[in-house]
């Protein structure tokens, strides 16, 4: 007298229930975060940004979909990696670039480790990082924002493999000012993003309400944007205390890509630490080169390369912050 | 020969342990080219194959010099096997070798400069290069000269190629040229990326991807067959 | 910045020895499977880089004067023939140093990183106090970049990689990505 | 042809202590001698071809930073001030010089010195030609640089880059974006800004350094 | 952290309220009961009977085998129809003893003496416990006597009850206490007086008001009894959590509660006891939850020990259409059932029926290294490396990694986005590494 | 010049010439002179890719015999032979032995009870219910044996059953650990006789579970030479002592098939597919 039942059991293993958030679920979740940044993006810089965004998103999830295995387009990471890495880009770049960039940064930067999970690196900033090195010069044509919602930028359409031709309008970022010109920057200007720049550098209100409501939601670690911004803040607050002429610390938090990468790169999971302490070593790391290299380094900016450093130290850091195991150390009674 | 399991031979005649079984000369030759490729199979000499490879006319330079140094010091080393004392023999196959880089070196001066320049110290760290260290040793000092300058040419040989492969694909998308000759006309937006130091490792890196793809799409095709 | 703190930042960071001289790339690539020996290896490779900064500065001042076209020679029979004799004391003295470091000694030797620092000093006219502060950037720097390449490796030894980036192709991938993290150090000290 | 396998030395197999140490003594020392005298033919040989292209490497930068003078003397730097005579011992490529140039009828055109400080990447090697009475460039000439191809390599490629510099008034001023104005500025390189700033930072470094010694040199009256 | 709860944890949802306000009823006499002579850690009981005989309730059908193992007796009258491998909860086959119910058996025990734990000895205590097989209820079913009886050397100073019932769905726990108060004390008082032990501490999760209110209510005034409410957190019942959060302290890696002086029995566990010392009966029926979407009329109920799964179930009515999984024990820590002839034991505390939307079926995502399962391990282990090992078999690693401190909660696997089953993939890692040391079978 | 070069070269050649020689006096110390040997085999390129720390130190090992030779990548196949036939003296001496699988219940003779979702190898499967499987004792076919060994020499049927190469296998007994059921058993090549089955349910009731297995029927026991085989708590068991008197009238009369008449590879009648196209 068997009860009426499935015409098999199943057999799984303990636990057999499990929490509401899944790895696609975050990722999707973050999509959602970054849309209202997107869409402060093609308000300053109007369609530029969003066929710069979106051709740098294609290349990502063309090379996914090419080269990875199988059905993981559906988990949302490529995505991400895309929209990151458009957002990092100046908005005249031309889009065979943004393209290029996309498919670099999934296949070196992701894939050939083993897709989603496996990489040491940040994809978008591996992305990113190639194309600054490969093509310094357009990556760094900073078009000035405002202009009608359909006025193109920059050369966008330059055939693939060719030189843009010049933008007779090109302005510099405020770090760049700082940088080579020794001229700082309103706050206001700042804070209101129109100044020039890469397309997500310009939004630093809008990304930190994103980057709240991740965190709230907790599909992303507070303590990764709070120990950089902290630990940017400081630092610079003192160099500027020594020497007047240094920027002081709210430049030094709201200019450049520094809130997109504290609260978007920094924060990727699979690149940053998994213990807590190691979170916190991270951010300051990353805190402390920004404005190292900012400072006394070549380049007017460096958070995409402050975060590269310290991806590569995040299994060492690992290793060094395992926790320590109930029932050893010193909290054990005797 | 054959390789006999015994405890070492102590008295009992002529015994070259490891040995290279032997082989046409032919076969020494397409061996460095092929099979252990020096740079593409085993690894060695990774320092010259990175740092020079960003133009065409580099990578080939220090691919011949490398070959000059390979055979020179091969020889050598094979004809004066019998006179080394073993205590003191990576000591004579070092000074050898380096001697023939330094040979190397002052011809190229002399003939051309610019590329000279261009290798600076990394011409004369060839003699640093593990694989003519590991030729000397391994090959030349246990067979005759012909068979050792005819490994040295086949490594050197499977030296240059692989550099050659190298900083043609550098030099093509880094500049647009092959051996300073433009090749994509006025228009071509180089790819700065590939002559800097991470186009070197990606370059290489992409090489062996491409090697490893190819053998695997073999073995599969094999396995599929039988 | 003075004079030493430039070429100590240069060395190990802005030009670190392996990631953008190319120097000593063979133990980099070959050696660092393995954290604990990488690190070793990196300490090991310091301490012969110091001996030979001293060296080639002995030989460059007092024996090379008139003949500098011997110098590779007799840096590299000198390298050679020193590195062998320091393995041998270390070996009957201290065996369990020799147990830990001097089994990478053989492995030094043939390492461009130790030539390459003695050509290097010699064409910057570095004198000894630079030479030795440019062996300790250079040997910190090669320490850094193989602790750095032993560790991500360990953690791809867990990772699900593609088949034919397992034996070398991932590894270059890496060293290329390295590289351009340590490109965010270009031009420290020649800022503005 | 055949191929014979040779047996090769007992010495291979059976090591350690078996060596006489005469032994050990005669191969280092053979072979050293040997490749010294090796090395040291090949060296006579090739000498005047690397002397040669060594000095009109030499000359040409000398003639480039001047604008051709006629002639031009060679002054070494001792002790802090200038010589007309090297010191035997030294090994001259370390001596720091200036090389002062005339035209043909004897009036100096101006001084070249080669100074070198970090560019962007690794030690930037200039030479570098002014009139040491008023401080105005004639010129300058990228000895040896290894900035980025493409990028901070323009600065030895990019000739609009060196002839704003002709005549300008050290110390100079590198500026963004727009023409330089006479007397000292000078437009830096979209892209190499950092190159570009070495550049002028070594410039204004060498002419500021060597100024007062060529000074001195003028008024001890040696000329 | 508060002397209520421990660090880390989880937060599974409770489902309680399918059980928690019903009643325990008693299930009757199935047809045929099967008892596997492996019901309890260490070695299994030896068989004393043979097919054809005839047994009352309550009379043994194997013998305690050594120290650390108990007996095991009929639960029902009847005769022994076959002795053989039979399907076992935990996958395998065991020795078992079938037995055909006798339906005309009046199913009263053979009278036997009570013993008065008053006047008697530890030792006496601790082999009437032996005698009527009490293992550990809690889930582990571990030899109860053994626990009683500390190695010379240490002394025990306090004796925690665990009523936290962590587990979702479970309520025999919560139930025991509220309706039996008087006999889990007087468990209590068994132990505490055998084990000349003279505080104890019953922690109960605060979710469950009316237990704590019944048992506060029914506390002997001479004995040092604390009823102390915990944090509702999954894995509060678990040993080390359990004794941290009630004493502070962390039992060190590897070694027994017992070190550091606490023994922690579970409240069926000791209301078994009471039971003993009330009616003399051996330990041959317990209290099972039955509970879960996919069945019809969950239910808390006394079962024979020996019942079938497949009965007990039909007893409940039966299941949903769309029920998949049967789980013995609770969700987090419970085995899957892949045959339903499996009996249920002396340790099995709860049987759950998931529906087919409930159970983990989704995909499984690579590890994204989110450190949450490091957030969630009660034991601050680095489940995500340990997964990462084990997904390449290094065995070996996971050791180094101690493994060996992991309880197999399942808190990791629980909050892991990815639906990494990190702690099946750790009990194979154990098993595995068992079977090295072990040599090669 | 000249005589200035040959003289610094010479010189400095002497100097660490003497060096060396004191060196080699005060500093000797003994060790095998095999590792000598066994070092001027190797490729001596002390490139490290062994993952040791140079030539030497391999050597060491493998003459220690903690390493294969073949672990150095670098080296020719005919290095590989050459070191080993130096090292091993007495190879070629032991009886080749092969893994043998005691179980022949594939997916078509063997019924699943439940449906195992979850992680897909073995030991993982065996952790829960058993894997699902209706015999308990039998494999898991989740091919944990086929990734851990080394030398390819196992391939998953499309029954779902490890078939070992009899050439290929070195007995390395990777295997047999790696299986959580323990089904692997290592065997000389040469035994013939095997019983493919550890269910220790006897009788019909067993054929519920897998029409393949042992039914401890005991006519195999009746036709082999006497103390050959046993029946055993519900199953046959061959006790190799005798296997000398094996012959292949014991499996004739067996009704399910469970012990089996070897030559060469188990289960030679299954095709073995490749990797990639199983499902
Ligand atoms: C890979 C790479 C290489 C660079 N190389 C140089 C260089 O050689 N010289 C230089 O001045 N700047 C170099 N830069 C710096 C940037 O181009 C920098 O933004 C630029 O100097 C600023 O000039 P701009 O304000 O005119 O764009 C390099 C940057 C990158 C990313
Ligand atoms: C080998 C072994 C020996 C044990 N010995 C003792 C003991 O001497 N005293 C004791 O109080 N508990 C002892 N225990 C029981 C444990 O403390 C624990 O209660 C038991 O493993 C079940 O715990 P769990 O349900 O949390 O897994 C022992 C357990 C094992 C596995
Ligand atoms: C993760 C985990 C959770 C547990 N939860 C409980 C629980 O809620 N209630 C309980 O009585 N025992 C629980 N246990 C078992 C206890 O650790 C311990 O074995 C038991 O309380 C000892 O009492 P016993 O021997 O009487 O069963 C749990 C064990 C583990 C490993
Ligand atoms: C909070 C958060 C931040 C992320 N940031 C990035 C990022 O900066 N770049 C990127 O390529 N992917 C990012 N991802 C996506 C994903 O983790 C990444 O593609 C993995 O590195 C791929 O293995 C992010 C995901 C999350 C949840
Ligand atoms: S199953 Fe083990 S690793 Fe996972 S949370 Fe529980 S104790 Fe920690
Ligand atoms: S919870 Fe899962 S995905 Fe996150 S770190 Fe742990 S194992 Fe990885
Ligand atoms: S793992 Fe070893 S014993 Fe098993 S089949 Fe492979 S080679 Fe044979
Ligand atoms: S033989 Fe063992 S390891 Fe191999 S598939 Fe079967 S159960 Fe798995
Ligand atoms: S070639 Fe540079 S270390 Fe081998």
């Amino acid at each position: 007298m068997s009860p009426p039942l499935a015409p098999k059991l199943i057999v799984t293993a303990s636990p057999h229930v499990r929490s509401q958030d899944s790895t696609p679920v975050i990722m999707w979740n973050v999509v959602g975060a970054l849309v209202p940044v997107i869409a402060a993006a093609a308000w300053f810089f109007g369609v530029s940004a969003l066929l710069v965004i979106a051709t740098a998103t294609l290349g990502a999830l063309l090379t996914e979909r090419a080269i990875g295995r199988g059905g993981t387009v559906a988990d949302g990471s490529a995505m991400i990696t895309g929209l990151l890495l458009g957002l990092s880009l100046p908005a005249g770049l031309p889009l065979w670039m943004a393209f290029l960039g996309g498919a670099f940064g999934i296949g070196f930067g992701k894939l050939v480790w083993g897709g989603l999970g496996q990489n040491v690196f940040n994809p978008a900033l591996v992305g990113r990082a190639f194309l600054q090195a490969a093509f310094p010069v357009a990556i760094t044509t900073w078009p000035v924002p405002g202009g009608g919602f359909w006025s193109l930028k920059g050369d966008l359409f330059a055939f693939p493999f060719t030189h843009p031709s010049p933008d007779a309008i090109t302005s510099a970022t405020p770090l760049g000012l700082l940088k080579f010109e020794g001229k700082g920057t309103e706050l206001m200007h700042l804070v209101f993003g129109d100044t020039g720049g890469s397309l997500g550098e310009t939004a630093a209100l809008v990304i930190l309400a994103g980057g709240i409501f991740l965190a709230i939601k907790r599909y992303l670690n507070w303590r990764i944007p709070a120990g950089i911004l902290i630990t940017v803040a400081l630092f610079s607050a003192v160099i500027h205390l020594i020497d007047p002429r240094r920027p002081d610390a709210l430049f030094m938090l709201f200019s450049g890509g520094l809130m997109l990468g504290a609260v978007y790169m920094a924060t990727d999971l699979v690149t940053s630490p998994v213990t807590n302490r190691g979170r916190w070593l991270f951010a300051v790391g990353i805190g402390l080169l920004v404005v190292v290299i900012r400072i006394w380094g070549g380049l007017p900016e460096g958070v995409m390369y402050a975060i590269l450093f310290m991806n590569a130290l995040v299994p060492f850091i690992n290793r060094a912050t395992q926790p320590r195991v109930f029932g050893t150390g010193g909290r054990v009674a005797a | 020969m054959t390789t006999t399991a015994s405890a070492p031979p102590s008295g009992t005649p002529a015994f070259v342990p490891g040995a290279p079984p032997p082989a046409s000369l032919a076969a020494d030759i397409w061996r460095g080219i092929s099979r252990e490729n020096p740079v593409l199979v085993q690894f060695l000499g990774m320092c010259p194959t990175m740092a020079v490879t960003n133009t065409l006319a580099n990578g080939i330079a220090m691919g011949v010099a490398t070959l000059f140094v390979l055979v020179g010091s091969g020889l050598m080393v094979s004809l004066f096997r019998k006179y080394i004392a073993h205590e003191v023999r990576i000591t004579s196959y070092i000074l050898i070798i380096a001697t023939f880089v330094t040979l190397a070196d002052l011809i190229l001066a002399a003939t051309f400069p610019v590329i000279s320049k261009a290798l600076g110290p990394f011409m004369p760290l060839i003699v640093a290069n593990c694989l003519l260290l590991g030729r000397a040793e391994a090959f030349a000092a246990k067979v005759g000269p012909l068979r050792a300058v005819a490994d040295g040419f086949g490594m050197g040989m499977g030296f240059t190629l692989s550099l050659a492969l190298l900083s043609a694909i550098r030099e093509l998308l880094g500049r647009g040229s092959l051996l300073n000759h433009d090749v994509f006309g006025p228009r071509f937006e180089p790819w700065v990326f590939m002559v800097m130091p991470p186009g070197g490792f990606l370059t290489l890196g992409i090489a062996l991807l491409g090697l490893a793809f190819i053998i695997e799409a073999r073995r599969r095709r094999a396995e599929r067959l039988g | 910045m003075s004079n030493l703190a430039w070429i100590f930042v240069s060395t190990l960071l802005v030009n670190n020895f392996t990631l953008v001289m190319f120097l000593g790339l063979c133990s980099f690539f070959g050696v660092t499977a393995k954290i604990e020996t990488a690190w070793r290896l990196g300490l090991a490779n310091t301490f012969v880089l110091l001996l030979t900064a001293v060296g080639a500065w002995v030989l460059n001042t007092y024996i090379l004067t008139q003949t500098p076209f011997l110098r590779t020679i007799a840096f590299i029979v000198v390298i050679a023939s020193g590195v062998q004799i320091v393995e041998m004391a270390v070996k009957k003295h201290f065996p369990i140093l020799f147990r830990q470091l001097g089994i990478y000694l053989p492995l030094i030797t043939t390492n461009c990183a130790i030539l390459g620092l003695a050509l290097f000093q010699t064409s910057r006219h570095y004198n000894l106090v630079e030479s030795l502060v440019f062996a300790i950037g250079a040997g910190l720097g090669l320490t850094l970049a193989l602790s750095l390449m032993a560790s991500i490796r360990e953690r791809i030894e867990v990772a699900d990689v593609p088949v034919i980036a397992r034996r070398m192709g991932l590894v270059l991938v890496i060293a290329s990505c390295l590289s351009m993290a340590f490109m965010g150090f270009a031009g420290m000290g020649s800022a503005p | 042809m055949t191929v014979t396998h040779h047996h090769g030395t007992p010495a291979a197999v059976t090591p350690g202590k078996g060596t006489p140490t005469w032994r050990l003594l005669l191969t280092l020392a053979l072979a050293g001698a040997m490749s010294g005298w090796l090395v040291v033919t090949v060296y006579k040989v090739t000498l005047p071809a690397v002397r040669e292209y060594a000095a009109q490497q030499a000359n040409a930068a000398v003639r480039e930073v001047l604008k051709a003078p006629a002639r031009w003397d060679t002054l070494y730097l001792v002790n802090d001030a200038l010589t007309r005579t090297a010191p035997v011992k030294a090994d001259l490529a370390d001596i720091p010089k200036a090389f002062v140039g005339f035209d043909a009828s004897g009036k100096r055109l101006g001084v070249a010195v080669t100074a070198a400080e970090p560019g962007f990447q690794e030690l930037l090697t200039l030479m570098i030609g002014f009139d040491p009475e008023t401080g105005t460039l004639i010129g300058f000439k990228v000895l040896d640089q290894k900035e980025t191809p493409g990028l901070g390599d323009k600065i030895e490629r990019d000739t609009a880059f060196g002839r704003q510099f002709v005549g300008r008034l050290a110390p100079l001023l590198g500026v963004k974006g727009r023409a330089g104005k006479p007397p000292s500025e000078v437009q830096t390189i979209t892209g190499a800004t950092i190159s570009s700033r070495a550049v002028i930072r070594i410039i204004n470094h060498a002419v500021a350094r060597w100024r007062p010694l060529l000074e001195a040199w003028d008024r001890s009256g040696a000329r | 952290m508060t002397r209520t709860g421990f660090r880390h944890g989880v937060h599974p949802r409770e489902e309680k309220g399918l059980t928690s306000g019903l009643p325990i009823r008693r299930m009757p006499f199935p047809d045929e009961i099967v008892l596997p002579l492996r019901q309890h850690a260490g070695n299994p009981a030896k068989l004393c009977v043979r097919t054809g005989d005839h047994v009352e309730r309550g009379d043994p059908v194997g013998l305690a085998d050594g120290w650390v193992s108990v007996p095991v007796h009929a639960s029902a009258a009847g005769t022994v129809t076959d002795i053989g491998w039979w399907p076992h909860p935990d996958g395998s086959m065991a020795m078992s003893v079938r037995i055909a119910v006798d339906r005309y058996a009046p199913q009263v025990a053979r009278p036997r003496r009570v013993p008065r734990w008053e006047g008697l000895s530890t030792d006496a205590v601790v082999r009437a416990v032996q005698d009527a097989g009490v293992v550990g209820l809690g889930g582990a079913a571990f030899p109860t006597h053994v626990k009683l009886a500390p190695p010379p050397g240490v002394t025990v100073h306090t004796l925690i009850i665990n009523g936290a019932e962590c587990e979702p769905y479970l309520t025999s726990d919560h139930r025991t206490m509220a309706e039996y108060p008087a006999r889990v004390l007087f468990g209590i008082r068994v132990m505490m007086h055998a084990m000349r032990v003279n505080k104890c501490v019953v922690g109960v999760e605060r979710n469950k008001p009316d237990a704590i209110a019944a048992l506060r209510q029914a506390l002997p005034s001479d004995l040092d009894i604390a009823i102390l409410p915990l944090t509702v957190k999954y894995p509060q019942g678990a040993e080390k959590m359990l004794i941290q959060a009630v004493t502070g302290i962390e039992v060190p890696s590897g070694k027994l509660p017992v070190s550091v002086g606490v023994v922690v029995q579970n409240v069926g566990s000791v209301a078994a006891i009471g039971e003993v010392f009330e009616t003399g009966l051996p330990l041959i029926e317990r209290i099972v939850t039955v509970s879960g979407h996919g069945l019809r009329r969950p239910a808390n109920l006394i079962v024979p020990v020996g019942t079938k799964l497949r009965d007990l179930l039909a007893f409940c009515d039966g299941v949903t259409a769309d029920a998949a999984e049967v789980i013995l024990g609770g969700p987090m820590m419970g085995q899957a059932q892949a045959n339903l002839d499996a009996p249920v034991l002396k340790g099995t505390t709860g049987v759950v029926v998931l529906e087919r939307h409930e159970t983990r079926l989704d995909k499984v995502y690579p590890c994204i290294h989110c450190g949450r399962c490091l957030e969630a391990c009660p034991v601050f282990l680095n489940p995500s490396l340990l997964g990462d090992f084990a997904r390449v078999a290094r065995w070996d690693d996971m050791a180094e990694q101690h493994l060996a401190d992991c309880m197999l909660c399942g808190s990791c696997a629980y909050v892991c986005p990815s639906n990494i089953p990190l702690a099946q993939m750790f009990q194979a890692g154990k098993l595995a590494l068992r079977r090295a040391r072990a040599g090669t079978p | 010049m000249t005589l200035l070069a040959i003289l610094i070269l010479g010189g400095v050649g002497l100097a660490f010439a003497v060096f060396i020689a004191m060196a080699n006096r005060r500093l000797w110390v003994w060790e095998d002179p095999r590792i000598d040997v066994v070092a001027s085999m190797l490729p001596n390129a002390n490139c490290g890719a062994c993952g040791l720390p140079g030539c030497r130190a391999f050597a060491e090992q493998a003459v220690e015999g903690r390493v294969a030779p073949s672990q150095c990548t670098v080296g020719s196949d005919d290095a590989h032979q050459a070191i080993a036939g130096f090292l091993g003296v007495d190879a070629g001496a032991a009886v080749r032995r092969v893994a043998r699988l005691q179980c022949a219940g594939g997916s078509d003779v063997a019924a699943a009870q439940a449906e195992y979702r979850g992680l897909a190898t073995c030991a993982a499967a065996a952790a829960v219910a058993g894997g699902g499987k209706g015999c308990a004792w039998g494999c898991l076919g989740l091919a944990d044996c086929e990734r851990v060994c080394d030398f390819a020499a196992i391939t998953m049927s499309d029954n779902g059953l490890p078939v070992v190469d009899p050439v290929k296998c070195t007995a390395c007994g990777d295997c047999v650990e790696a299986c959580p059921k323990g089904l692997f058993t290592l065997l000389p090549v040469d035994y013939h006789l095997l019983v493919q089955c550890k269910n220790l349910l006897g009788g019909d009731a067993v054929l519920e579970q897998c029409k393949v297995a042992c039914t401890a029927c005991g006519k195999c026991v009746q036709d082999a030479a006497p103390g050959l085989i046993r029946v055993a708590s519900g199953v046959a068991v061959i006790d190799y002592d005798f296997n000398p008197q094996a012959d292949r009238h014991a499996v004739e009369r067996c009704p399910t098939g469970a012990i089996v008449w070897l030559s060469g590879a188990q289960f030679a009648r299954v095709p073995a597919l490749t990797g990639s196209e199983r499902p």
